[in-house]
């Protein structure tokens, strides 16, 4: 199969981006990363193979084979991606590649490291597609999706602000944001809500204020903002400069809401996430054994708490390590057979399988809301529901999901 | 021979052996040196070598020859990918049919656009031509790929898909990914050789074999009447009409010409690797195909080609240097030692590497004007004067002061 | 009926009537010189028998043709060169290929696509452009660029890419200025013996009346944007009008 | 009637900022015809001047809190800047509160001296050069300014807020029978905007300055022979320019959080606005600006999104291709600049 | 007479009597093009200079390295003005302490009007004829006062280009080929200009390729070939001796 190690490294590739507006989730990503590696070969204090519930990783690398690793700078451009990850399987002799900070991104890996042979476990990526149409039988994703922000946002929401809610959609008009919107739309509708506008804003769209001044006269008393990255914080911001937040609207309080939140956005909008609700994968602030010990590792090391990127690919780091573990091979179809379906503990989000016929974990989703009074600059978000797995669970063959099929594993040359 | 000056022909003959001979030539280091990570021979990188390669010559008969700054250029490199891959979904993974209509509807995109924009020159054209490319990018990248008419598959690049049609393709007998009548373009022959690992990909000699024929056409268009023509609109259009000669025609071939280099650079681009994002199209990548050009020398036959080397070396070499590749590098100083070269390094490697490029740029253009090749050629002349200063310093009667 | 008819042209530039109602009829194959006070609209008369103005009124036939509304390139292929007043010339590119280009207008017509054809094999333009650039006593410079020339140099390089065209109607527009005497000597020489070798007819503008009256058949006086008198050099010599308007007292005929 | 006032504001406001950068810009390659791409990064220095402030502003000394925990588990360090123990909790907080109308006065010394130390140490080698070097040396620069802040300030937004006092909604034309709801920030913006193109139109109006820049660039040489020291004015201007540049960056930080690419996303867009505005002209840049800015905002409602889809796209490009083929020369550019 | 002068040992300041302007061994490059190649000569106070020669042969090369532009760039060599040392100089610098040129291809700048183009000249010191008398002189400019220079006509412009020069209070004036393209009523016109301005005390060097012309107006002539001088002294030696005006000057 490609790139069989043969050695006595073996070597992954880290393909995050580097340059562009994501550099920093992509740093932290990398730190993940380099954490990871130096608790699979038994440097550090272990971190979560401690809590991790496979015991087959015991610190000496994988395999007996010390891990290496290259890094490359997806820039968040599918091109570029490629070409890093190429450079990594075809220079490099990575086994697997990891990474990237949007879904265009990882699916663009995806498909390729399906083509070349080699195994991808998903970085940060967010849309449906990711496992949905877009599915490959070489990629993994362990973080969770825009359907199961919508499943777990829509309750809280609806206990919170009411069922009699009508929301005004604006949307990042790419894939994600096309995923993201229909999937909160569909679970807010569910329960009573309504949905009066739906916007698309340009992907370079800097300034907002043309998209947020019509919503008051909309008869909105909700807006969703389907934006990530600098999209969401400007957005945001716009929405509250022109005082969205202090409006009265159908004789209720106007509200907005940020299905997917990240630590590191959340500090970029500063004082004006106070008290918005959202999604996130993870959050440092768990307390379950997993967390704590990841967040102590992370902590003691850079001195301050690990994203919930970096969460997602230290945490896939390890489950392609103990896949390879348990397999006894790099061989992608082997490694693939022994995550598919595999359940597991002690990573953080509780009990969590990964689903063999989408390649998709499932797992706890956490609620959060932007903290009133923070205590320090990463104190930001506060966990208002961990909602458990069942209340996020869909069927394989769901509409939103539909289209693509997983094909075959392909071990390459 | 083949219609060429003695001069270019060994221009044309050095390149070919440089291009064959790629694999060896690029990577010097054994593979488990340290200084391995300078290798540049492995297939995705050299692809883009020619590749881009191609793109930049095209670009130069347009810039370098007519002074017409296309800053849209990139628009014609998209619609190329996404022709191939249509092919490719349509009709099956051979590349041939993907190539040959890139070419084509690039060249059909290209004289729109070019009858369009060539109302006007100077900067005026310049920001036509961006804002058509722009256009195109907002257009692939959201409105195109809508669920209802889904022609580019917006941001996540268009595909081919298990369900698509691919008529003439046989899974049975033919690689599932490009190739050319069965041979994959990802076919590799690895071939170890002491330390050193060479890496002989189909793709890569596909697109160096297609580069050396647009190398070659170029020489012929720079050394032809109409190549010339091209240089008198840089200099005067004036004098030009003035003296019988239509310049719009000549300038609009430049045009498509040019496009259509720009769209087989993206054919080939889909050919060795079937995925086709918007942001081929966005205006960095055309400004990219600019600096390329600039860098190596506008209106040289080979600066182009050099300067896309240069700009694909860097975002591929250099942005894979981290931290950890330093300290290993290094691991032979002592300890301080070892970790003030690294901080000393750090900014400008890695996710540093957009500076070391930004630097490169100022120091090029500041004192190698006339880009990568007239650098090179004034220090081969700096070097052949002071030998022959040398050689006749005693005899020079220099007036006395 | 001359090969050059302009009828009652007039131009307008905003406030300023640069030509009215200008008649004029060159003979074929005759030496028409156009003098008058500066800023009397001779360049501004040649610019609209060339196409590079419109006149307002008016027409400009050449050969029995209309030549409004048609490009400059049109205009020129019909058999018009202009040799302008500040040199216009290729400044990037070699005296020889300055020379060559006017050859290749000439050969192939106003475009042709030839991209695979190679320009050193074009042997009948380049030993055209050789036999000129010989003939104006520019061949030693032949691999200079243009730019870098002298201006005198300059002026001389575009009259023989001019002629280089075979043109039927020669416009100059000052040929002579800024050439030392020696060379203006020649160009005369060389105008001359083009004119009696070649079916041409010369229309000229200049200052110098030793030139002008070295070649002109007929003269005709601009003053205001009006011709003055037409006549033949001897006459105009004479005439106190023009004296007073524009040879001014001090100057002796040549 | 109500929400079309309010795409005429928000038009205002958009084009406030395109007319600012375009003023600058064209101070720049309009009128010295330099091909500067690294005016963008002018733009974002200005925005980080206010960054920078707030940070001096924040110098903060740590006190070990003993009730609240950090992340780790370990007694809290809680900061308390200086500026607050220097001039007490309330002014301290309120001198923090306005630190991007100070970072004005910051930014102005500053930008200058940037434009300056440009000018004098690089852009001067490239006025006879092409313009396509000078892309490429003005390109490199501003990647390498780009990538300095981000190596200081990292890749994300930072907030700059508006002071409290004015970062409220402004309630506009209740007399008359509106009910326009505005921030007060963006209306401030437009003000400010106003005020900096007035400036730098009076200046070059009713000097000779202007002038002689234009002549300048059109024939250096000749403007030497007459006894003008062009060098020195050239300087100047890119003063100028680098300074109207950063104030458009500081004053927008409220608006819009700065990061560290915040440049290279306004930088095409200003250069189709300055030639859309016509080169050489700097109304011409202004007028453009805030036309390209209010058709931008009313191609983003949801009329124009539907009536014709991904409109909001491409409205500015659009735009600019009609201007420009039916204006030779944009709206209002001068004959010879550039056009070759 | 003095057909090739040596002046290899420098010129011996004594021996003349002091010079206005002094040029001494001037040496120009125009990149690797060596074009002035070694020429030294004075002017004196309220003398017209005639500098003439083929096409080619430096003239106005020579010029512009006196006015400092740069380009030809001057290698070595002194040139004096007054007391001031030029060659120290930059063309602004020079033109501040009183140098003018009339540029061969008049050189009007584009997008100004006829009149801002003589502002421009009057916004350095020291200021010359004021725009009233420059009109005087060449009512054709009072004229088109608010027309763009470039549109003019060729005569018009040459006659802005010599007002322009004018309208700054100069002590040297250098011709480049002023009677270029102009009407001969207009050339007498300026020949008695520059004749007015000589008896107020202005200096000149004329560069003009009606040789006869010039050597009548002019005091002394210095005649170029290839880059160097070929002949030094006085306007009617030139005039007089028909051997040289034959191989230099074809005339
Ligand atoms: N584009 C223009 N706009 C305004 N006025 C113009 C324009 N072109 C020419 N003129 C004016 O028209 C008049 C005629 O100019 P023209 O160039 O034809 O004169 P000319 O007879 O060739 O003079 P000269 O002998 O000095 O070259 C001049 O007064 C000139 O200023
Ligand atoms: N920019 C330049 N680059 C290179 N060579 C130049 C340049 N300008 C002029 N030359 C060369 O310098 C020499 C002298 O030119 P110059 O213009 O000084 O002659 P001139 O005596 O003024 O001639 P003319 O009477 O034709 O104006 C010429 O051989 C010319 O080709
Ligand atoms: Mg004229
Ligand atoms: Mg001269």
């Amino acid at each position: 199969f490609t790139n069989e190690p043969t050695g006595s490294s073996v070597t992954l590739g880290f393909n995050v981006p580097q340059t562009g507006p994501y550099a920093d989730e992509g740093a932290d990503e990398l730190r993940a990363y380099e954490l990871a590696v130096e608790h699979l070969n038994g440097g550090g204090d272990g971190g979560m193979m401690n809590t991790f519930s496979s015991k087959s990783l015991d610190g000496s690398g994988i395999l007996g084979r010390k891990v290496e690793f290259v890094t490359g700078d997806t820039q968040t451009k599918s091109d570029a991606a490629r070409a890093s990850a190429k450079s990594m399987i075809e220079k490099d002799g990575a086994v697997m590649i990891t990474g990237g900070s949007s879904s265009g991104v990882a699916i663009a890996v995806q498909g390729l490291c399906q083509e070349a042979g080699v195994i991808f476990m998903a970085g940060l990526t967010h849309s449906n597609d990711t496992t949905g149409k877009d599915k490959k039988a070489n990629g993994f994703r362990h973080f969770f999706n825009g359907y199961m922000s919508g499943a777990a946002l829509a309750p809280v929401l609806a206990a919170r602000y009411g069922k009699d809610r009508r929301a005004y959609h604006l949307t990042a008009d790419y894939t994600w944001g096309w995923t993201q919107q229909e999937s909160i739309a569909a679970a807010t509708e569910a329960l009573g809500w309504q949905t009066v506008n739906n916007v698309l804003t340009p992907l370079a769209q800097t300034d907002f204020s043309s998209y947020v001044a019509p919503v008051l006269n909309s008869g909105a008393d909700v807006l969703v903002l389907n934006h990530y990255g600098g999209n969401m914080v400007n957005s945001l911001t716009a929405a509250v400069q022109f005082g969205l937040r202090e409006k009265q609207v159908n004789g209720k309080d106007f509200e907005i809401v940020v299905p997917l939140y990240s630590r590191l956005m959340a500090k970029g909008a500063g004082e004006n996430v106070k008290g918005i609700f959202g999604s996130t994968n993870w959050h440092w602030s768990l307390t379950d054994e997993g967390s704590k010990a990841f967040v102590k590792s992370f902590g003691t090391k850079y001195g301050f708490p690990p994203s919930q990127a970096a969460h997602t690919c230290y945490v896939q780091t390890l489950l392609y390590a103990d896949a390879v573990q348990r397999a006894g091979s790099h061989n992608p179809c082997a490694v693939a057979e022994a995550l598919e379906g595999f359940e597991f503990d002690g990573l953080g989000n509780g009990p969590t399988l990964y689903r063999a016929e989408d390649h998709q974990c499932f797992k706890d989703v956490l609620v959060v809301k932007g903290k009133d009074n923070p205590t320090s600059e990463f104190d930001l978000l506060e966990i208002v529901e961990i909602t458990p797995r069942a209340q996020v669970e869909y069927a394989a063959d769901h509409p939103m999901f539909a289209g693509g099929s997983l094909g075959s594993c392909n071990p390459g040359a | 021979m083949l219609g060429l000056n003695a001069k270019d022909m060994s221009l044309l003959i050095v390149v070919a052996i440089l291009t064959m001979c790629a694999p060896l030539i690029l990577n010097p280091f054994p593979a488990d040196s340290a200084m391995a990570q300078f290798n540049a021979g492995y297939p995705d990188l050299m692809q883009k070598f020619v590749i881009f390669g191609i793109f930049a010559i095209g670009f130069n008969i347009l810039f370098g020859l007519t002074g017409y700054l296309s800053f849209g250029h990139a628009a014609f490199l998209g619609v190329g990918s996404y022709s191939c891959v249509w092919m490719f979904k349509l009709l099956g993974y051979n590349v041939l049919p993907g190539i040959a209509l890139s070419v084509v509807t690039s060249g059909l995109f290209a004289l729109l656009i070019g009858l369009i924009t060539l109302r006007r020159s100077g900067i005026y054209f310049s920001i036509l031509t961006l804002a058509f490319a722009q256009m195109s990018f907002a257009l692939a990248y959201s409105v195109l790929s809508n669920p209802k008419f889904n022609l580019t598959n917006g941001e996540t690049g268009l595909q081919v898909y298990a369900n698509d049609p691919q008529w003439f393709h046989n899974s049975e007998r033919l690689p599932d990914l490009p190739h050319i009548f069965g041979l994959s373009m990802r076919a590799t022959q690895k071939v170890s050789v002491g330390g050193w690992e060479f890496q002989f990909n189909t793709g890569y000699y596909l697109c160096a074999f297609i580069m050396l024929i647009c190398f070659y056409l170029a020489i012929r268009i720079f050394r032809s009447p109409f190549g010339m023509m091209l240089r008198a609109v840089k200099s005067n259009q004036q004098r030009m009409n003035y003296t019988g000669l239509n310049s719009r025609p000549y300038t609009l071939a430049a045009f498509v010409i040019s496009g259509m280099y720009a769209g087989l650079a993206g054919g080939l681009l889909s050919a060795v690797d079937p995925l086709a994002g918007a942001e081929r199209m966005q205006w960095t990548a055309s400004g990219e195909v600019v600096l390329m050009t600039i860098l190596g020398g506008a209106g040289t036959l080979i600066g182009p080609v050099l300067g896309a080397g240069l700009i694909k070396y860097f975002e591929n070499i250099f942005s894979k240097i981290n931290d950890n590749v330093l300290h290993g590098w290094f691991s032979f100083l002592p300890d301080g030692m070892e970790d003030l070269m690294v901080t000393l390094i750090h900014p400008f490697v890695g996710k540093g590497w957009h500076l070391t490029l930004g630097i490169i740029f100022m120091l090029v253009v500041t004192f190698l004007p006339g880009g990568l090749v007239e650098g090179g050629q004034r220090i081969g002349r700096m070097l052949s004067r002071k030998k022959s200063k040398e050689a006749d310093s005693p005899a020079s009667t220099e007036p006395a002061e | 009926m001359g090969i050059l008819e302009v009828k009652n042209v007039g131009k307008r530039f905003g406030g300023l009537q640069a030509l009215s109602d200008v008649n004029l009829s060159v003979a074929e194959n005759t030496v028409h010189a156009i003098i008058g006070p500066n800023g009397a609209g001779k360049s501004t008369l040649l610019n609209c028998l060339i196409g590079k103005l419109i006149p307002d009124t008016g027409s400009v036939s050449f050969d029995g043709q209309s030549v409004l509304g048609r490009k400059p390139f049109e205009i020129c292929q019909m058999g018009i060169s202009r040799v302008f007043q500040t040199p216009e010339i290729f400044g990037d590119l070699t005296v020889m290929e300055n020379m060559m280009i006017p050859g290749f207008a000439k050969r192939d017509g106003a475009f042709e696509l030839n991209p695979m054809q190679r320009l050193l094999a074009q042997k009948d333009v380049i030993a055209h452009a050789e036999h000129a650039l010989e003939d104006m006593g520019l061949a030693d410079k032949r691999h200079m660029n243009a730019a870098s020339m002298s201006r005198g140099d300059k002026r001389r390089l575009e009259i023989a890419m001019c002629l280089s065209q075979d043109p039927r109607l020669l416009l100059l527009d000052e040929p002579t200025a800024g050439m030392a005497r020696a060379d203006t000597n020649n160009t005369i020489d060389l105008l001359k013996r083009i004119k009696d070798e070649r079916d041409i007819t010369i229309a000229i503008i200049e200052h110098d009346m030793h030139v002008v009256f070295s070649l002109a058949e007929r003269i005709t006086v601009l003053a205001q944007g009006t011709p003055l008198v037409e006549d033949t050099p001897d006459n105009i010599k004479g005439h106190p009008k023009v004296r007073e308007a524009y040879l001014g007292e001090t100057q002796e005929v040549a | 009637m109500d929400a079309i006032l309010l795409q005429v504001l928000n038009g205002l406001d958009k084009g406030s900022a395109y007319a600012l950068i375009a003023l600058g810009l064209t101070l720049i390659f309009g009128t010295l015809g330099v091909v500067n791409f690294a005016h963008g990064a002018l733009f974002m220095i200005g925005a980080f001047c206010s960054v920078t402030l707030q940070r001096i502003l924040n110098a903060s000394f740590e006190t070990i809190s003993e009730t609240e925990k950090d992340f780790l588990g370990n007694p809290l360090k809680v900061k308390t800047p200086y500026v607050e123990s220097w001039f007490g909790p309330e002014v301290g907080a309120s001198i923090i509160d306005w630190s991007v109308p100070l970072a004005i006065l910051f930014a102005i010394p500053i930008m200058i001296a940037i434009g300056f130390i440009m000018e004098r140490g690089l852009i001067k080698h490239f006025y006879k050069r092409p313009h396509a070097d000078q892309i490429l040396v003005t390109f490199g620069l501003a990647i390498v300014l780009q990538e300095v802040i981000k190596a200081f300030f990292g890749a994300n937004p930072i907030q700059t807020p508006a002071p409290d006092a004015l970062s409220g909604v402004a309630q506009l034309g209740e007399g008359l029978g509106l009910q326009i709801a505005y921030p007060i920030w963006r209306l401030i913006y437009i003000a400010f905007a106003l005020l900096i193109i007035g400036g730098v139109f009076a200046f070059l109006q009713f000097t000779t300055f202007g002038m002689v820049v234009r002549a300048g660039m059109a024939d250096r040489e000749t403007v030497g022979l007459l006894g003008i020291d062009i060098d020195k004015r050239f300087t100047t201007m890119f003063g100028l320019a680098a300074a109207v540049a950063g104030l458009a960056g500081v004053m927008y930080g409220p608006i819009n959080a700065p990061n560290y690419h915040m440049g290279m996303d306004f930088l095409v867009l200003s250069f189709v606005v300055v030639v859309v505005g016509g080169m050489g002209s700097l109304p011409g840049a202004v007028l453009a600006g805030f036309i390209l800015g209010i058709l931008e905002a009313f191609a983003s409602t949801t009329w124009a999104t539907t009536t014709i889809p991904g409109i909001n796209q491409i409205i500015i490009y659009l735009v600019a291709i009609i201007v420009l083929l039916t204006r030779p020369r944009g709206l209002m550019g001068k004959k010879g600049v550039m056009e070759d | 007479m003095n057909v090739k002068p040596d002046f290899s040992k420098g010129i011996n300041h004594a021996e003349t009597a002091p010079a206005f302007l002094s040029v001494w061994d001037m040496h120009a490059y125009y990149g690797e093009s060596y074009i002035v190649q070694g020429i030294s000569f004075n002017v004196h106070e309220g003398e017209i200079l005639a500098l003439l020669g083929r096409n080619g042969a430096g003239k106005t090369s020579t010029l512009r390295s006196i006015a400092r532009i740069g380009d030809p760039q001057v290698t070595h060599g002194e040139i004096w003005l007054d007391h001031q040392p030029l060659h120290k100089m930059s063309s602004h610098e020079a033109a501040r302490v009183g140098l003018g040129l009339v540029p061969e291809d008049r050189r009007i700048i584009p997008g100004l009007t006829v009149e801002e183009n003589i502002k421009l000249a009057q916004i350095a010191p020291p200021i010359g004829w004021s725009i009233e008398r420059l009109y005087d002189l060449f009512p054709r400019l009072g004229e088109r006062r608010n027309q763009e220079g470039v549109t003019l006509s060729g005569g018009e412009q040459q006659m802005l280009a010599i007002a322009r020069a004018l309208s700054r209070d100069i002590k040297v004036l250098l011709l480049d080929e002023p009677y270029e393209g102009l009407a001969p009523v207009i050339v007498d016109e300026i020949e008695k200009t520059l004749r007015v301005i000589k008896e107020q005390g202005m200096t000149t060097i004329l560069v003009e390729q009606n040789a006869v012309r010039a050597l009548q107006l002019a005091d002394r002539a210095v005649i170029l070939d290839t880059g160097g001088i070929v002949f030094d002294g006085s306007a009617s030696e030139v005039l007089e001796n028909a051997e040289l005006r034959a191989e230099y000057l074809a005339i």
